[in-house]
């Protein structure tokens, strides 16, 4: 069996960031694509909760109780970083500072509306820094499975679920396909080895443009 | 070593604790625990002061932080921008005993801040056409749609420091900095636990990151969290 | 011939300082206050320019080019100082945390709206951060001669010049007189042993309310 | 020692000067000079780009600052909160050579930081029933009434800073601080001229007070000023 779907995503993710880009990572997957920064880019990591260098995890014993990331988990710190308070964290985003956010999302519109904060019949748990990264970050990458645990499209004409922000997804990566969103509409930019253009389609609830050929994503 | 206390700061955690009371607005500074007092938010649980309005920018963990206030319903309302990490919480809030007012955490913090700073409002697009901008005044500045958000203040603030000197000088540790300077300023009191009180000199003023002129009383805890993952 | 008028006025003006105050002075005579100061009280003098805890000139040859007052002067730091930037060192201002401003006039109103901004017939100098003192300290104190030069009361029922703040001056102290601004009017508080209440009075364009006996200031 | 340049932003004073062009709007950091970056200015009456606005918290001194280039005519407008240590400036002032928009100088500070941090505006009560208000809207936040002051952005800024990393990570000394921090945020390209250049590790993440994220250009000049103490 090949990679995991995730790391995949992850993957596909990480190739987007060049060296010296300012790079929020959301909690879950999104998280996984610093691994895969490749070797010789330099990448600032910003945690929202103030630290602009997060790095790697210490050594089990070795952490540090006020040195964490925005989901409180110990981290390190590489050369070059620096610690601010919370002003001035989202001055760094708001500011237009921030290259690149990876977040999840629940669904996304073919105008780039992305709604990710409110999941249906749970418990709301608050936008947390969601908002302010999604509206305000220079490029904005969704990682999210294509269609929900029922099978329904997460990416839609509209989105039924209160917005995050409006019109603000640059590109969205999914388990089937990479797709950016442009001012002409969702285009369909490659898809992974594991579906086709067919099911692609037939899983997304909006306007696809497809520019052959598509290309098709193979990772060992 | 014996501190000079020539501004009368620094003070013991009980009489600290006089100046929490029923009904008050509290900031409780840190991010999910890390940087906020473990000491004064058992002392408040253990005074069980009631009806509070708690800013905090998020409910902190099941183990650490605010949220142990709110399960000991000692809280009426929290302004806040995530809860998602304390399931008690979110209950509280569903079963219409705790309301809940979530501000965008950039917004949270420049809310604060305008409070700390004696401005009157901020204006932010983080927001605009989405359920943030409810009841909210919209103003247009330079062609852009912008949300007014109003300042927040408290009458207590509490907060962690790494280091105090005797007028309040504060240095922080790493990120667990977060809300704590800007709460510091944004409340009638404020409240420092402090790890290590040193004399007036001993900090460099360029390594202070909150003028001792922001804080009001400064107290050594000495209480630790035990964070989820030790 | 005994201490000279400006000293009087700032020797006064030094008395309403207490111990652990945070204090801003403006130019000139304000800035005299400092050697009044009796010994045993901290004061924390804050300049705007980013720092709180201001101290004495340096030593003729000491001189740091990068620490200075709010006039450029040359000056060191106390115990217990710090350094901040611009937007901090007016949060210190507007949040209320500034005990006492001593700065000077043009004219103060019987509401104590002060005018100290624009010097008729003058260039325009800017208001530099004298609205911002004057607007959101706790204690506005105003030192400047009774009259102009050519006689003319500077205390007066209504401001002439453009207002610095309005309704922001408690305290008066000119070369004749100490004036407290309160809700019931101006009150005569003390008068040096150079003048009679009845010049003041006399020189004053608003009412006084006069409460015997008036204190008489004598400075060796 | 040769500092490795891993992110390009290590250039020359004329490379930094090609960012500086006729009509533009440059922010010059400093308090009367203290602060500002001497070489930089110099450049730039050197260049003799015109029709200039320029925001600065003060003209400067006649022998120092901003001053100079309003001297050499570069300058159609002003925008500060204090010129009266120098005289040149009011005089083309009262001319009708140069426009001076005054803000009050915590007013002014507050709108250069909005603009770094991505704000719409902010609400004082400084300036309320003063000449200050004319032409401003009038917002009522609980009662009070306040001014909306808008954000101040540039196409550049320059700055002096006492260190800088090869990412651009700032350390200032002592106050000459000022506005450098909230320029830096608040222009499409920062400039900043460095005493002392050092590696990416160099700097204590603790004493960074200008991420890097906000450095365009790192430069060092060595110019010096002749202060009027001196």
């Amino acid at each position: 069996m090949g990679m995991a779907v995730k790391e995949k995503m992850a993957k596909r993710a990480a190739e987007e960031i060049n060296n010296g880009d300012i790079v929020n990572l959301g909690f879950g997957i999104p998280q996984k694509a610093i691994q895969y920064i490749p070797e010789g880019k330099t990448v600032f990591f910003h945690a929202e909760n103030g630290v602009l260098g997060a790095g790697q995890s210490p050594e089990k014993g070795k952490e540090d109780e006020n040195l964490v990331d925005a989901g409180c988990v110990p981290i390190t710190a590489v050369p070059g970083a620096s610690y601010f308070d919370s002003a001035n964290s989202f001055a760094i985003v708001r500011s237009g500072k921030l290259d690149i956010t990876i977040m999840g999302g629940l669904e996304v519109s073919e105008k780039g509306d992305l709604a990710n904060w409110i999941v249906p019949g749970a418990i709301v748990p608050g936008m947390g820094g969601a908002m302010d990264l999604a509206k305000k970050t220079k490029k904005v990458i969704i990682i999210m499975t294509h269609t929900d645990k029922k099978g329904n499209p997460k990416i839609k004409k509209e989105c039924s679920l209160p917005l995050t922000a409006p019109n603000c997804v640059s590109l969205i990566i999914t388990d089937l396909a990479v797709i950016s969103v442009e001012k002409k509409g969702l285009v369909l930019k490659e898809i992974f080895d594991t579906t086709t253009v067919e099911e692609v389609k037939e899983k997304t609830a909006a306007d696809l443009i497809i520019e052959e050929p598509v290309k098709v994503i193979s990772y060992e | 070593m014996q501190i000079e206390n020539q501004f009368g700061k620094i003070k013991t955690v009980s009489e600290a604790m006089e100046y929490v009371k029923d009904g008050m607005t509290l900031m409780i500074a840190g991010f999910g625990g890390v940087g906020s007092s473990c000491t004064l938010i058992n002392e408040i649980i253990k005074k069980n002061v009631k009806d509070l309005t708690v800013i905090s920018i998020d409910a902190g963990d099941p183990d650490v932080g605010p949220d142990h206030i709110i399960q000991n319903l000692q809280v009426k309302k929290l302004i806040t921008s995530h809860i998602g990490a304390t399931p008690t919480t979110g209950k509280l809030m569903n079963e219409g005993k705790l309301e809940v007012e979530f501000s965008p955490q950039g917004t949270l913090s420049e809310r604060i801040r305008a409070g700390g700073v004696g401005l009157g409002g901020i204006l932010t697009d983080v927001g605009v056409n989405t359920l943030v901008e409810e009841g909210k005044q919209k103003i247009e500045v330079g062609g852009t749609t912008y949300l007014l958000e109003t300042p927040l203040r408290a009458d207590v603030a509490i907060l962690y420091a790494k280091k105090a000197d005797a007028f309040g000088n504060l240095v922080y540790d790493k990120t667990a900095r977060g809300l704590n300077p800007l709460m510091a300023m944004a409340a009638e009191v404020s409240i420092v636990d402090a790890e290590e009180i040193v004399p007036i000199g001993a900090i460099d003023p360029e390594d202070v990151i909150t003028p001792g002129a922001f804080v009001d009383i400064i107290v050594h805890g000495g209480g630790k969290f035990k964070w989820g993952w030790q």
